[in-house]
């Protein structure tokens, strides 16, 4: 970390505060979106923006995902830098041509000679009983697109520095931020006041560990350092938790290096396994890290189905600490 | 039916179909009113008590367009519905009981747990389902429609829809396609004011949602929501009109949702008085005061009924709160047919 | 400029700004759409060679469009184009040697072969780009306005697309926004009667795609897309209405496509007699002839003016030819900026 | 094979029997899409349906995806069996809400008591020179989705065979066919006349090896065909090339046993490869096969960049048949 100053800030406090450092700084960088103005955002994330950078500024838009994008790009070739926010991250598909043919396109198809620096944030994940369409974990389908990059922090520490690499990126960056953070007073950590960037494309051990790699993805680092805890009380397991932070580019030697020391790598997402982000994360190691393997590789990810509404269900489908333990458990045999 | 003239508006002279009917169907649609209003009200306690995971949009205020709109029309055709679900689905037909349920997330709710309010379906009285899309069933609305062409089943559908969703493009492209291909739906633009804190001032340059039938060669009006006579009247009218191959029509409803937009809504975006203003135009107290004063029902039937619906209510309640949940172990059942 | 009154059309008093121009400019007009013509028909060649890997969709036909608008704005206003974009491209001002390499897949082209024939940008000379998703660059141009309200740097956008993209989801959410923030941007339809094969009748309900202008409470025009003087003309008026900050427009320009849709079309949905009709109302012969008879050029004029423009397209054609193709090492540059 | 009668067919002649065929025998199926009736597709594939079957159920449609999906899946709750066809799989996109948080989830969200019987026929790969918006692979992104099905045939006897059966499946399936096999007389093969269904969800064998396993995907199975012939003529590599066909559900099966012959694997596939499918396949390999692999498993796809126009580029970004061998060389050490 950059700094241990004692200021501890809430996820949704440390995006604000980029957010808003960023636009004193720069007039360029402006927000578009659904109910981000006098409502604040449909998770709060703007609230208060609207007083302080104006309606020129904070762009309170109409329901059109596709819109929102299109003009998010539009601007962003002709010398803007928006911040756009797609309320759910389910509504992304609504976009995707605009995201994935153009957005992400743009600067190859001609040749370099268009830049197209946007950040579209947007709220993904589950455990909040909204169901199938309101719940989603896609990021697996953004990092395939070339031309973009993926960024998912698990602490507001995180959120703040990649945030601010975000904006200054001169590519479009697909923000996944998840809902269960947003306020979640038990993950607040301590965030310096000043503005400092976190280069995209730098994962992070959020705890060092020698006998198991634990891989993960936003809010599943959070369950997943409990699940190391846990298992280092009760049975005295030393997992390491490298957060990849940024989805695209990946850091695949953070993760090399950790199976070297470990030997075993478990990856956990909150997406449904199946096609899931992890698979380029076990087709690397397995392609680069063969020989350092000496057990298969095990995956614990969200169940092939939509995200059911019933707690019951919801709590089944996405991964928590209990299968975090029990899949560690397996492996280490 | 009576042929009598309800109103001659914008050249469309709607007959007055109301009127004629039976005095059990008037008083349903009171009934139904009822239904919605003390439904919402539950679902709302259960919202304060913490007993819904998940969210709730409620339909309170804006009863008289569900009701109206699908009194108006026969009992198998179809509709599709919003995230704002709830009225469509109790107009439709559904079963309290197994509506509550699904709210608590329980196996015996619509979805056995898995669809929550946001996905209310009954699917067998023709509810093509809420959904939690702003604008994602306006295409699946038209499908069904053009199964009704392409079957010549007679059927139509009633497309529910809210002034957010009419600033989607598949608002756009499904329409012109229904229209291009003469599509029996009814567009119905529930117009409440607000695109969860978005005013329709601030997400359209037009006064009447309504006329974007211009852009589709169609057939359409813009209508009081909150009277659930005329809601009846030109749904029935227009219903009419797509049954016999003219196409789909666009009608704007005018009414007001009186509940934030969602459990967490601090509803800064308007004002009190406003609010105070829509509620005297309350559409059960305008329709019960019609039927009273037309003497169809007495205050004290009125009351009974009310009362009536209040119990049928506790009963879903408790219903939905004595049903069991699902088993985790059905977490991957029903994702294919 | 001219004060006189080009027309008065739905009340719109569109000026003559073109009788005052310079004759120079006016004689540029005539070789922006020679050079169009002409780059299309060696581009045409090409294909029939097997020399362009992938298609082309040519602009053969429908000149007076893309040349009236673009001349009727400042050089360093934005546009954004289509698949069908060569036409927009030279009439911005592109280099036809840049263009031509870009064709042929080399690495002198204007993305360096790796965009091609659907993908030709000149963005410094504010051309956003041809896209190759019908509608795909509404929402780009609308953007691109954006910018130009937030940094107030007085320019506008003139946003070319089909009638097969007016159906798109992405221009009715797009025009709304436009319309309800202000936006200076002149969205362009370009009506050639067909979208691939289906004809706009087959496509659309209404008569004018202009009169969807009602949709969003903006202005509009519908205008005969192969007269250089209308197109020119009526964009400067609407341009200058943008520029002072009123708000998008949205016109129809009625041309008409001579060539397949692209080097694979049998053409089996229209008619010789109809293809013959419309090459009758040739625009650059239409406008040659105006030229001739206002004494602007003479005959011989215009023959050394197309005799200069073919000359130009075959130096176009060889830089094209012998530059080098890009090195395959190259392939994974430009993903990023 | 089901027989092997002496009737060669085109890709595309086998595609437009297994309509024609259906179509004839249910009345409820029918055909949507742009330039679907006179044209006869942009690529051929339904020409002479509207003579036989009319405009009623050969649907042409305004250039509107999304519509054209909405309407597929709103017709095939209430009783149609629709056959959608997205001209170019790069506009899936376009519809992507529809296709993935409508007709994908409409089942689950309404527990089991709706069915979306619908075909999205959509023509995917590059190789035409068509560029960044005409040729994409997007397949990884619809198989992360749970409720989709994905097919993929690599020749005509599997295309006549799995569109019927995907006709007949009660689910929604993106059927994805690949442009240079559709009129490619190079890989014509016999095809039964009568209806056969093909089960989605059972790879195959297309050709039997001991030294390597090759996993690959539509046009990438001939590919990989081409470089075992030569492996085999060359060096006497022999190699066993197993066609996925359906990407979801997967055949784990078929490739467990390969490997559990050769050892090795290599996967091939015509998208980025970054997150593209094959990682599922690697990881469901690591998790389950991993004691019979005897080296690194391998993958062979397209380059990290959108597919670029000149011939040169897109040669280099497309896996051809050197590229294939020189990655089984590669993995045979
Ligand atoms: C595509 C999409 N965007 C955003 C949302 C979040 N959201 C849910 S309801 C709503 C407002 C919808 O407004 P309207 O269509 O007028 O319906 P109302 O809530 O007023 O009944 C929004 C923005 C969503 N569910 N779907
Ligand atoms: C989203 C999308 N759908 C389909 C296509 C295939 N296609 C390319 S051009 C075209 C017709 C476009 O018609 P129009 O917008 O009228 O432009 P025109 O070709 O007539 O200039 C179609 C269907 C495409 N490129 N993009
Ligand atoms: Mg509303
Ligand atoms: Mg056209």
């Amino acid at each position: 970390m950059l700094k241990n100053n004692a200021r501890q800030l809430t996820y949704l406090e440390a995006l604000r505060e980029a957010m808003q450092q960023k636009m004193r700084a720069d007039n360029d960088v402006y927000l578009i979106g659904e109910d981000i103005a006098e409502y604040g955002g449909a998770f709060g994330v703007t609230v208060g923006m609207l007083e302080e950078f104006g309606s020129e500024r904070i762009r309170n838009t109409p329901i059109s995902e596709e819109a929102i994008i299109g003009i998010a790009a539009g601007s962003a070739i002709t010398g803007m830098r928006p911040i756009a926010e797609i309320m759910f991250s389910d509504f992304i598909t609504i976009a995707m041509d605009q995201i994935a043919n153009q957005a992400a396109k743009i600067c190859y198809m001609f040749g370099g000679k268009a830049r197209v620096p946007m950040v579209i944030r947007t709220a993904g994940g589950g455990g909040t009983g909204a169901a199938a369409q309101h719940s989603q974990s896609l990021e697996a389908i953004v990092a395939h697109i070339p031309g973009l990059k993926v960024v998912m922090p698990s602490c507001p520490y995180d959120a703040k520095g990649l945030l601010i690499s975000s904006i200054n990126d001169d590519n479009p960056v697909i923000f996944i931020e998840h809902k269960l953070l947003y306020k979640n007073k038990k993950y607040t950590n301590s965030v310096p006041e000043e503005m400092y960037e976190i280069p995209l494309g730098k994962g992070d051990i959020k705890k060092g560990g020698s006998d198991i790699s634990i891989v993960a993805t936003s809010y599943m680092v959070q369950k997943s350092l409990e699940a190391a805890e846990k298992l280092s009380l009760e049975k005295g397991i030393d997992c390491e938790v490298v957060d990849i932070r940024t989805l695209k580019p990946l850091d695949i030697d953070i993760i090399l290096n950790s199976i070297k020391k470990t030997g075993k790598l478990i990856c956990v997402e909150e997406a449904p396994v199946f096609g899931g982000f992890m698979g380029e994360v076990v087709a690397q190691v397995s392609e680069k890290g063969f020989d350092w393997l000496d057990a298969p590789i095990k995956r614990v990810a969200g169940r092939n189905c939509p995200v059911p509404y019933s707690l019951v269900l919801e709590q089944e489908m996405i991964p928590g600490v209990e299968r975090i333990e029990k899949g560690i458990l397996d492996l280490l045999g | 039916m009576s042929k009598k003239l309800y109103k001659d508006v914008n050249g469309y002279k709607i007959e007055d179909r109301f009127t004629g009917l039976s005095n059990d169907l008037k008083i349903e649609m009171l009934r139904k009113m009822y239904e919605i209003r003390h439904f919402e009200n539950e679902a709302e306690q259960f919202i304060i008590r913490g007993m819904i995971h998940g969210t709730c949009h409620l339909y309170t205020g804006e009863e008289a367009t569900a009701v109206g709109a699908i009194c108006a029309i026969q009992s198998d055709d179809y509709i599709t519905s919003t995230h704002r679900g709830h009225g469509h689905c109790i107009a439709k037909g559904a079963d309290l009981n197994i509506m509550m349920a699904e709210l608590l997330g329980k196996k015996t709710g619509y979805s056995k747990g898995k669809g929550g309010s946001m996905h209310i379906a009954d699917v067998r009285s023709g509810n093509l389902g809420a959904n939690g899309v702003v604008g994602g069933s306006i295409g699946i609305a038209t499908g069904g429609a053009l199964t009704c062409k392409m079957k010549k089943n007679g059927k139509i559908v009633v497309c529910f829809f809210g002034d957010g969703a009419a600033n989607q493009g598949i608002f756009h492209s499904s329409i012109n396609i229904a229209s291009i291909w003469d599509l029996p739906v009814v567009y119905l633009c529930e117009n409440n004011v607000y695109g969860m804190s978005t005013s329709v001032k601030e997400a359209f340059n037009i006064k009447r949602i309504s006329d974007r039938k211009y852009a589709y060669g169609i057939e359409g009006l813009t209508i009081d929501g909150n009277d659930l006579i005329e809601v009846f009247n030109t749904i029935s009218y227009f219903a009419g009109r797509c049954r016999t191959g003219k196409g789909p029509v666009l009608v704007e409803s005018l009414t007001y949702r009186w509940s934030g937009h969602s459990k967490s809504d601090a509803q800064v975006y308007r004002t009190r008085e406003e609010i105070k203003e829509w509620k005297e135009r309350d559409p059960i107290k305008r329709y019960r005061e019609i039927l009273i004063s037309r003497k169809i029902i007495t205050e004290k039937d009125d009351s009974d009924l009310e009362k009536e619906v209040m119990n049928k209510i506790q009963k879903a309640s408790e219903f939905a709160r004595e049903s069991p949940f699902p088993d985790p172990s059905e977490v991957e059942d029903d994702v294919y047919a």
